[in-house]
């Protein structure tokens, strides 16, 4: 089971900050193609994922990424500080 | 050691820039940058700053790690807020200390390009007809590349 | 229009600094450097800054009238102190206010290049075993290209 | 007559800040002639003019510019501001 965080417009449009998410998936890709295949706000936030970023217990990753010992996993646009 | 801050409050510039660096043999350059929010098309009513707490000041503290390292730094400070923020106030700021004035701009210039891009931070420009995301720049990422 | 200051007088960046570029629309980054008395052998007592007092703002101010034309500038500062100062003292400060980061910093790093070797000012440095005129250094004139 | 001012090493090695010159020189280049040969002092300081800069009231200039109409020639090492 993962934590799974959305921020800015990925939250906006799933309309949830935050979900417990049982999954075996194996990587970042896998459980995102579980989650687009769940409803269609997921699928909308999720339909181009060169627009988005990963980071996996708080550390910026990949979406090749392994998810095993993962407890953290956090969706987003691209960021925007400074 | 940097010191990092995280936070809604609005900070004085001024204040926090109250004796950094000073009165040491082996500083001769400062660099402060802050950040201010801007209204290019005279419509904003404020910048609604969403961050990511458990990951944000980490980020920052290894971008801060990273610099000092680099450039030798004799001092770091970083402040960046979130929440809502109006026109003309101050959104963040960074302050180098080195020995040498190339050394403390690097060491601001690159801080600054790894915040807007890789710090987990989402602004937001609300007005009157809606609210928008901002979206990240091209040349924001480019500029990474010089580091 | 630039704020120039050319003082024997202390001065203290966070005063100075209160409220630079605030309050304004159309400013979003302000850059500030601090130079100071740094004592890299261990044995200086003080530096002494000469200064050609007939020329020395005038040519201050015509780069800072060249930063503000090309970084459009929406406010620039500059002090510059002469006389005797001691380790750890603030020698001069620049201040440059812009809509964006770039500007302000390359504003900011064009008025130091050009102060280091373009404006009127000569270091001595003190020791107890005598006193020596600070050489120019190459790289500071090379730095001038890059503009 | 020109007033001649003289900073940092400069002024050290001719011993002085500042003096009235009465020169018909046409260019710095004749005046530093003239002032290399009154004596020593003057010839150490003025020993190599690459290591020297020159101001014409008040503004950089160099050493084969002309001196009708200027009233103040100084004459400095390369400066060391910031």
């Amino acid at each position: 089971m993962v934590e799974v965080l959305y921020f800015a417009w990925v939250r906006e449009r799933i309309g949830l900050a935050k979900e417990h998410v049982e999954t075996s998936a194996a990587t970042v890709a896998d459980l995102v193609a579980e989650l687009a295949a769940r409803e269609d706000r997921y699928a909308a936030a999720f339909a181009d994922t060169s627009a988005l970023r990963v980071a996996l217990d708080q550390e910026l990753s990949e979406f090749d990424a392994p998810l095993a010992g993962v407890r953290e996993v956090a969706f987003f646009p691209p960021m925007t500080g400074g | 050691m940097a010191r990092i801050s995280v936070q809604e409050a609005a900070f004085d510039l001024a204040a926090e820039l109250a004796g950094f660096g000073e009165g040491r043999a082996d500083v001769g350059a400062v660099v402060t940058f802050s950040g201010l929010v801007r209204d290019d098309g005279g419509d904003l009513a404020a910048l609604e700053i969403e961050h990511y707490p458990a990951m944000t000041a980490r980020a920052i503290e290894a971008m801060a790690d990273q610099a000092e390292a680099r450039w030798h730094l004799a001092d770091c400070r970083v402040i960046h807020r979130y929440g809502r923020l109006v026109v003309g106030a101050p959104i963040m700021m960074v302050a180098t200390a080195a020995r040498h004035r190339a050394e403390a701009f690097a060491a601001a210039e690159f801080l600054m390009d790894y915040l807007k891009s890789r710090a987990p931070f989402w602004k937001k420009e609300i007005r009157a007809d809606g609210s928008t995301w901002v979206a990240a720049k091209d040349s924001d990422e480019d500029a990474l590349k010089r580091w």
